[in-house]
């Protein structure tokens, strides 16, 4: 009838992995393009708000953001775009939970600042110098945008629709994701969309190779062993963590003989991937005595960093609690 | 339940108990303000009749379909409530109680105000569990009217013997190839003029003469499945190699080339490879062991009734049975090699030993007799492996050793006059009925009584012991040359039990002897319903203790076969298969062996068994997916209490 | 609120010890501070670590998980999942920020009344010193 | 004064946008190319299993994983103190060229491609995948989705993904390659050498037939002398995977000749105020701010730079190809910018032809893929090609392989000064008299997508050209004109 719908897509604090997860769908793209109109929108982001407020609201169909919000250009913007559209969908990892630039909420912004301008080795600002909100050199005003004191995932700042998972999305989640969004008859909001409702052993095939009872002896860090390519890696005492990750990828990473680590995130009755990763991976440890327990969970020194991998800006507590 | 949740809020007074510390009234208006409260009130009692009737008339009037009570602990009256709540036509378990007055009144008395703000906090998160509780229904088994009894001393006896008596089926089941457990091997009875193995036999005719009775001898229970009203167990029959035409003749035991220590009579006398266990053993027939048996085949060619049969290799028989009561006894404390010289000299020998020494019925005859002669003094060093007087002593104390050991002191006074007798010791308890008599009679007869705090030594001179012992009381080192060193060895958990656990899943306490559901209120009863105890396997005991306890779980176990089926609470763990994967991890988290994977489609799901769940939710807080989640307790309600500790503006 | 800041702190308790230890401190008539918010479990092997960050994000200063003694669990070993769990919780709220008096495990007995009250006294002094989480969460607030 | 701001030019690491500043007589009097967007990387690598580093760094950048992802794992070789086997060796180089390959093609039909494929003023709905494949046509167009599709296949099955690798272990890769998927992977190998050649032959036909074009690739608006750094073998031809890094100097001279862990001594970062990317330069000719020259620290990577920086290639029609290009357009070093599309012709034939080689090579089917590291870890630095430059990792961690310090130098920022040098004299040259059009704008874009940033992408993978909207204040600040383009 009228003119196709129109799909955009904006970027926050992402990798452009999610862009070329899109582009993944390869010849398929060529069938997109004939029944919507992708607008993308790189544009938008410095755009000032009175430009964007010409739009009509609603007049986007569905934007898919990816990233997290990071600055305040973000910030403001998606709330922008969260008026303009009809469905707002947080694509991957990053958009949904934070993904990996969430765990510099372990860390105040001013710490990675002062990192990368002013400590590591090849840097050579002898006047200390670090980027400003706004500078004026030869009487032009530059400004930049704020960093934010914590990245945070697209639903803290605006009311999402939907969930694409993945960092990136696999193509043929994108592609399941996109036809759900056309087909019209939506799933309610808030959903996941375009995965499994699944944790990834249902679709990995070494689920089978477990015996009845899991239970593991020893924690393994993936560089120190070979793992048996016939075995439930989890069982061989490499921190899987596919029993708590959503599924829909095919188990890509275990295919290539390397333990899940969580990129499709929780599933739907999961409020706190990390804290529920921990607690599987701590309840088969198969150790009673208080010491020995201690000892096999500091085999990992990193628990923060494992399970919370893509989701530390999402989690109960978002990040590290400022000192007093 | 996807009707708007109408919750009505209760607040007991308990008289002064809880209104005397929190403000009711501000409380009640406070609960008001919450969502999904469409009614609170308060009374003076609420678990009175007219406290019930508020709660009845709301719920109809106001068409509540939740309700919370603030009151006491639920342990108290949650039963009462829950009755009240279903007879105003609601699912029981649609209420949630509120303990104000043991976790607030009571203990914060004069902090009022702040109690009163507690109260409101813990109101507020009940009512934002209870307004996700959903309708449960009790499950309902039926009942097997018999019970499987392990160990076959006189505890399991009892327990069977009441139990057939009340007409119930009884499945008797010992381990070794004779009934009557550690009772039968002791001599001479304390206060009863009566020998061990006559005391306990007279009890085995009883049991083994009645109907309802099957004795399982030489048998082991080797699994176990079910739940409580319907147990369904593998009996394995070891081989004994003879039969039932055994005459005891003896022939068999002469021929027998191969000899080894007699455990039944604590290695002071030998055994051959086929024997007798001890005289009184029952059933009266010889039983070969095969450990050591060669298979020579001399017993075969010397018994005329034809009843040994080496080729014999035991069979399998299934029992089935509503109740299990566990019965498995005890094991003497085993004294290291050379503690107080044991193992190391065989004149230093444990009370076990002295008591088989010392019945007419064991090895000797009744004879005291220690390498050919009769010691002319003796020491008894009491508390062996008790009240932690050695490293490897248990804290506890064994309760009967005392007794035992005075018992036996006055046997030898009376049997032999002239000897000399040392009481060494920590402690001296004779708790028991009539038990004090021996220990005066003791005194009487000038056995001399040295306390210690630290344990005395025993050293090897030649031929002569020689105890050395800090006096407690006189506070000076004494030098004691003795002919003999008796060891008052106390009880540990048996050692059957890591093999008995295997099969009926019970905890155990730190000491390692099994976990009563309540130690004063449910002391033969497991956690796990269905299950029961008798004698020595919760804590030491003596023979009269042991009885008792035998009658009393076959009074719990009578109790359940009494009806028809049995309700248990359904706060248990169910899986939404939609959303399981399958991933196996919830299967090793069950203690009770309930979850397994069953095949759905091409994909297997997991399963809980609703009899075996015991309700814990260690597989719901594991379950890395959510699938699994346990009724009454599931994640969303617990997060949702937890979400409400603090107001949330809006919320 | 009263100008001296009263720590809140979820108290997640074990049905059979420490519930029944709570109640046998009541029916005592002892007394010990009213910053406890007690949440019941049947066994603390129900407690699951996305319960304890939950209560600090709603608000808790504190998190006190309790059950029976190692080896006398009513359901056999529920308690030693929940100390596995919680060894490995409190290491990832230490690098998150979080002192680990905050979180405790704790082994009260049906019969540890007095062992509750003398916990709940130290800890709520702990935290006091430790001052309140809340705004240290609060960062995009 | 007047003040013009194009967002967003592209977007590197992040985001990007150009102030440009016009004088009195509305000529542009300085242009400047603003980053505004930090991720903080080397700050939350600290804590981190180092292990999980090539998967955590790849996060970077989701066009060039791959780089990090190898980058990062080599650092771990050098942190663990251990070899990659033999053919793990070969399957990490084999999988990494394939990426080059993959990546360069993209940009070469779809991103970069397009300005000359179709045509700098070709109308700007055309400027795109689609008017490419309308220019060459269809079956060519989908010849090459499809192909790009299957070398990304090939890569998910090696490497577990192609966005996001995780088969890169110290020692090794997680995954051997079976007997009869090697099969497949050898013919694709054949594919990839002929694709490469053909599109060697479009560029030809194309753009290399058509003066203007070369008159514009040649143009000075495009030019700048500045220090030229890429990797190199130990005959000095250009290496993607591994080597020695090379600098030549503007007159074309060895400048410097370095291995990785040399890198402190080598190159610095500059620091402005008004950008969140850092400048890298020489340290051993020092920063003089945004000029070219000999005595300007500024330098340059990616193709062209590689090719400037080398002595030839390795495999023979490449080498062929590469002699071209430099007879064409002057002998070395080639100064001019646009040159790079040329450039990443050449590289894509090496691709090719390098990944045909190991596929062929029977070593690649070797299960012996890994060796376990048993040295204590303590500091590693490891090093690769990017598509877009010289990637350098730098990792110091405890006795228990947890990250202490990380220091990353991202190819793309290699380029940042030249870039602003490019953006600066495009607009000086084209920006006069206050007058901006589309064209000019594009012109100035050109500049700018010619280093291949990484997301230039975003903008040209689907139909509608890079959307564009400029401000043109006057000296209050208030708007006086507003130039639109591809917006709604």
């Amino acid at each position: 009838m009228m003119d196709k719908p129109k799909i955009a897509m904006y970027w926050c604090a992402s990798c452009g992995g999610c862009e070329e997860a899109t582009v993944d769908i390869a010849e398929r793209i060529l069938d997109l393009v004939n029944v919507v109109d992708i607008v993308f929108w790189p544009v938008a982001l410095d755009f000032k708000e009175k430009d964007v407020e010409k739009l009509p609201d609603g007049s986007i169909a569905a934007s898919l953001i990816n990233g997290g919000v990071r600055v305040t250009d973000h910030e403001h913007m998606v709330k922008i775009l969260r008026r303009k559209s009809k469905i707002v969908v947080a694509y991957g990892a990053c958009s949904a939970w934070g993904g990996i630039p969430g765990l510099c909420n372990l860390y105040a912004e001013r710490e990675f600042l002062e990192r990368a301008y002013h400590e590591v080795p090849t840097v050579d600002n002898p006047q200390r110098l670090t980027p400003q909100r706004s500078v004026t050199v030869e009487g032009v005003e530059l400004t930049l945008p704020e960093v934010l004191p914590r990245l945070l995932p697209l639903n803290r700042v605006i009311d999402v629709d939907y969930y694409v998972p993945g960092c990136p999305p696999t193509a043929d989640v994108t592609w399941r994701a996109v036809q759900i969004l056309l087909s019209g008859n939506l799933p309610p909001k808030g959903s996941v969309i375009g995965a499994s409702e699944k944790s990834l052993c249902d679709e990995c095939p070494l689920n089978e190779t477990k015996p009845d009872k899991v239970l593991i002896q020893d924690l393994k860090r993936p560089y120190e062993v070979i793992a048996d390519p016939e075995k439930c890696l989890l069982t061989q005492g490499l921190l899987c963590l596919g029993p708590a990750t959503r599924g829909g990828c095919g188990a890509l990473c275990v295919k290539a003989r390397m333990p899940c680590t969580g990129c499709f995130g929780p599933l739907d009755r999961v409020s706190d991937y990390g804290a529920k990763a921990a607690s599987f991976i701590a309840s088969i440890l198969d150790f009673q005595d208080e010491e020995a327990i201690e000892k096999v969970i500091d085999r990992l020194p990193d628990p923060v960093g494992t399970f919370y991998r893509y989701t530390l800006a999402s989690s109960s507590l978002g990040g590290k609690a400022r000192r007093k | 339940m996807s009707e708007e949740p109408k919750v009505g809020v209760f607040v007991c007074h308990c008289g002064m108990n809880i209104a005397g510390t929190i403000s009711v009234k501000e409380v009640v208006e406070y609960s008001k303000t919450l969502p999904h409260v469409v009614e609170a009130k308060e009374y003076l009692f609420m678990c009175s009749a007219p406290g019930q009737d508020l709660i009845k008339e709301s719920v109809k009037k106001s068409g509540l379909n939740r309700v919370v009570v603030a009151a006491c602990s639920p342990s108290m009256h949650e039963p009462t409530f829950r009755r009240a709540v279903e007879e105003a036509g609601l699912n029981q378990y649609l209420l949630e109680m509120v303990n104000i007055r043991e976790q607030s009144s009571w203990v914060h008395s004069d902090e009022k105000q702040k109690a009163t703000e507690q109260t409101k906090d813990l109101i507020r998160m009940a009512v934002a569990k209870a307004s996700l509780l959903e309708p449960l229904e009790d499950l309902r088994f039926g009942v097997q009217p018999a019970a499987l009894i392990l160990g076959g001393g006189v505890a399991g006896l009892r327990a069977s013997l009441d139990l057939a008596e009340r007409g119930y089926r009884v499945h008797l089941v010992e381990e070794l190839p004779t009934l009557g457990g550690r009772a039968a091997r002791l001599g001479k009875l304390a206060h009863v003029d009566m020998r061990g193995p006559e005391m306990v036999g007279s009890l085995i005719k009883a049991v083994v003469s009645n109907p309802n009775v099957t004795a399982h001898v030489n048998s082991e229970v080797t699994g176990l499945d079910g739940s409580v009203g319907y147990f369904k167990a593998n009996i394995r029959y070891k081989p004994r190699f003879v039969d039932a035409k055994c005459t005891l003749c003896g022939e068999c035991f002469r021929v027998c080339p191969v000899e080894v220590p007699n455990e039944y009579e604590f290695g002071i006398s030998k055994r051959r490879a086929i024997y007798l266990p001890f005289k009184e053993a029952y059933p009266p027939v010889a039983v070969i062991d095969s450990e050591t048996c060669t298979r020579c085949g001399e017993c075969v060619k010397v018994c005329e009734p034809h009843a040994i049969d080496l080729d014999e290799t035991g069979h399998d028989q299934e029992a089935i049975a509503g109740g299990v009561i566990l019965a498995t006894g005890f094991s003497p404390y085993e004294p290291p090699e050379g503690e107080y010289g044991y193992g190391r000299s065989k004149r230093v020998l444990t009370l076990f030993q002295l008591e088989r020494l010392l019945d007419e019925g064991g090895p000797t005859g009744g004879e005291l007799i220690l390498e050919g002669s009769t010691p002319r003094t003796l020491a008894f060093i009491m508390c062996v492996g008790s009240l932690g007087t050695t490293k490897n002593a248990h804290q506890y104390c064994s309760r009967m050793c005392c007794a035992s050991a005075l018992k036996n002191m006055l046997r030898i006074k009376d049997r032999y006059p002239e000897t000399e007798i040392y009481a060494i010791y920590k402690d001296i308890r004779t708790y028991g009925r009539g038990d004090e008599k021996l220990y005066e009679g003791a005194a009487e007869h000038l056995v001399k009584f040295i306390m210690f705090d630290t344990p005395p030594t025993v050293n090897m001179r030649s031929e002569k012991l020689e105890v050395e012992v800090h006096d407690a009381t006189l506070q000076e080192d004494l030098l004691i040359p003795v002919d003999a060193v008796v060891l008052a060895v106390g009880m540990s958990p048996s050692q059957s039990l890591p093999k008995v656990r295997n099969v009926v899943k019970v905890g155990c306490s730190p000491e390692g002897f099994l976990r009563e559901a309540h130690l004063k209120l449910r002391p033969v009863e497991a956690p796990s319903d269905g299950i029961f105890f008798a004698g020595s396997v919760t804590s030491p005991k003596n023979v009269i203790e042991s009885v008792m306890a035998g009658s009393a779980s076959a009074a719990k176990a009578a109790a359940l076969f009494g009806k028809e089926e049995v309700r248990i609470e359904p706060m248990i763990a169910q899986v939404t298969e939609e959303i399981c994967s399958g991933c196996a991890i919830c299967i090793a988290m069950c203690p009770y062996g309930a979850i397994s994977r069953k095949q759905k489609g091409e994909k297997r799901v997991a399963e809980v068994d609703k009899a075996l769940c015991k309700a814990c939710g260690a597989c719901v807080a594991t379950c890395p997916s959510g699938a699994m989640q346990q009724a009454g307790f599931k994640d969303v309600q617990m997060m949702a209490q937890i979400a409400a500790l603090t107001e949330k503006r809006g919320a | 609120m009263s100008g001296q800041f009263e720590p809140k702190i979820a108290l997640f308790a074990c049905n059979w010890c420490t519930y029944a230890a709570l109640d046998l401190a009541g029916t005592s008539r002892m007394k010990y501070p009213p910053n406890f918010r007690v949440i019941r479990v049947m066994c603390s092997g129900r407690i699951d670590p996305q319960f304890v960050v939950e209560a600090f994000r709603d608000g808790a200063d504190g998190v006190l998980v309790a059950g029976c003694h190692l080896g006398d669990c009513h359901y056999i070993e529920g308690n030693y999942k929940a100390l596995r769990r919680m060894t490995l919780l409190r290491k990832m709220l230490e690098n998150m920020g979080i002192e680990k008096e905050r979180l405790r495990l704790e082994w009260i007995s049906a019969s540890e009344a007095a062992r509750f009250v003398q916990i709940a006294r130290e800890m709520v002094e702990q935290i006091k010193t430790l001052g309140p989480l809340a705004p240290r969460l609060q960062v995009n607030a | 004064m007047k003040e013009i701001v194009i967002n967003p030019i592209t977007r590197l690491e992040g985001h990007g946008k150009i102030i440009i500043v016009l004088d009195d007589e509305g000529n542009c009097k300085k242009a400047y190319l603003q980053i505004p967007e930090i991720r903080g990387f080397e700050k939350f690598a600290e804590g981190r299993h180092v292990e999980d580093m090539p998967q955590i760094t790849s996060r970077i950048c989701g066009v060039c994983p791959m780089a990090h992802h190898m980058a990062s794992t080599k650092t771990l070789d050098d942190l663990f103190k251990v070899q990659p086997t033999s053919p793990a060796k070969k399957i990490r180089e084999m999988v990494y060229n394939v990426f080059m390959l993959e990546d360069h093609a993209l940009h070469v039909y779809f991103l970069g491609g397009p300005d000359f494929i179709v045509g700098p003023n070709a109308p700007k709905e055309q400027r795109n995948m689609l008017g490419v494949v309308a220019k060459v046509g269809k079956e060519v167009g989908l010849k090459v989705i499809e192909m790009r599709k299957n070398l990304r296949k090939t890569n998910e099955l090696i490497a577990g993904r192609t966005i996001h690798p995780v088969f890169g272990v110290p020692g090794g890769v997680s995954r051997p390659i079976s007997a009869q998927e090697a099969e497949e992977i050898k013919k694709l190998g054949d594919e990839s050498v002929n694709f490469a050649l053909f599109t060697l032959k479009v560029f030809k036909d194309i753009v290399l037939s058509n003066k203007e074009y070369v008159d514009l690739i040649t143009s000075d608006a495009y030019t700048h002398k500045t220090y030229y750094m890429g990797l190199v073998d130990e005959k000095n031809r250009v290496n993607f995977y591994d080597g020695k890094l090379r600098v030549t100097s503007p007159s074309g001279k060895e400048f410097a000749k370095f291995d990785a862990h040399e890198y402190l001594e080598h190159i610095a970062e500059h620091v402005e105020p008004w950008t969140y990317v850092k400048f890298p330069f020489l340290k051993k000719v020092g920063w003089k701010g945004f000029v070219e020259g000999e005595d300007s620290g500024v330098m340059s990577v990616a193709p062209l730079a590689r090719l400037n920086a080398s002595d030839g290639m390795a495999t023979p029609r490449a080498q062929e190809a590469y002699e071209e290009m430099f007879k064409t357009l002057g002998g070395k070093p080639v100064h001019y910018t646009l040159a790079n599309h040329w450039a990443r012709i050449v590289e894509t034939i090496y691709a090719a032809e390098r990944f045909r080689e190991l596929a062929y090579d029977p070593e690649i089917t070797d299960p012996n893929i890994r060796n376990l590291p048993t040295a204590t870890p303590e500091a590693g630095i490891g090093v690769d090609e990017a598509p877009r430059g010289t990637l350098i990792h730098h990792y110091e961690t405890d006795a228990r392989g947890v990250v202490k310090k990380a220091n990353l130098l991202v190819a793309t920022q290699h380029n940042s000064a030249r870039m602003a040098l490019s953006v600066d004299k495009a607009a000086r040259s084209l920006i006069k008299g206050g007058k901006v059009d589309d064209g000019m704008l594009n012109m100035v874009e050109m500049a700018f997508r010619a280093y291949d940033p990484c997301h230039a992408c975003g903008t040209h993978t689907l139909p509608g050209s890079m959307p564009f909207m400029i401000d043109v204040y006057d000296e209050n600040g208030t708007l006086i004109e507003t130039v639109k383009r591809n917006l709604p």
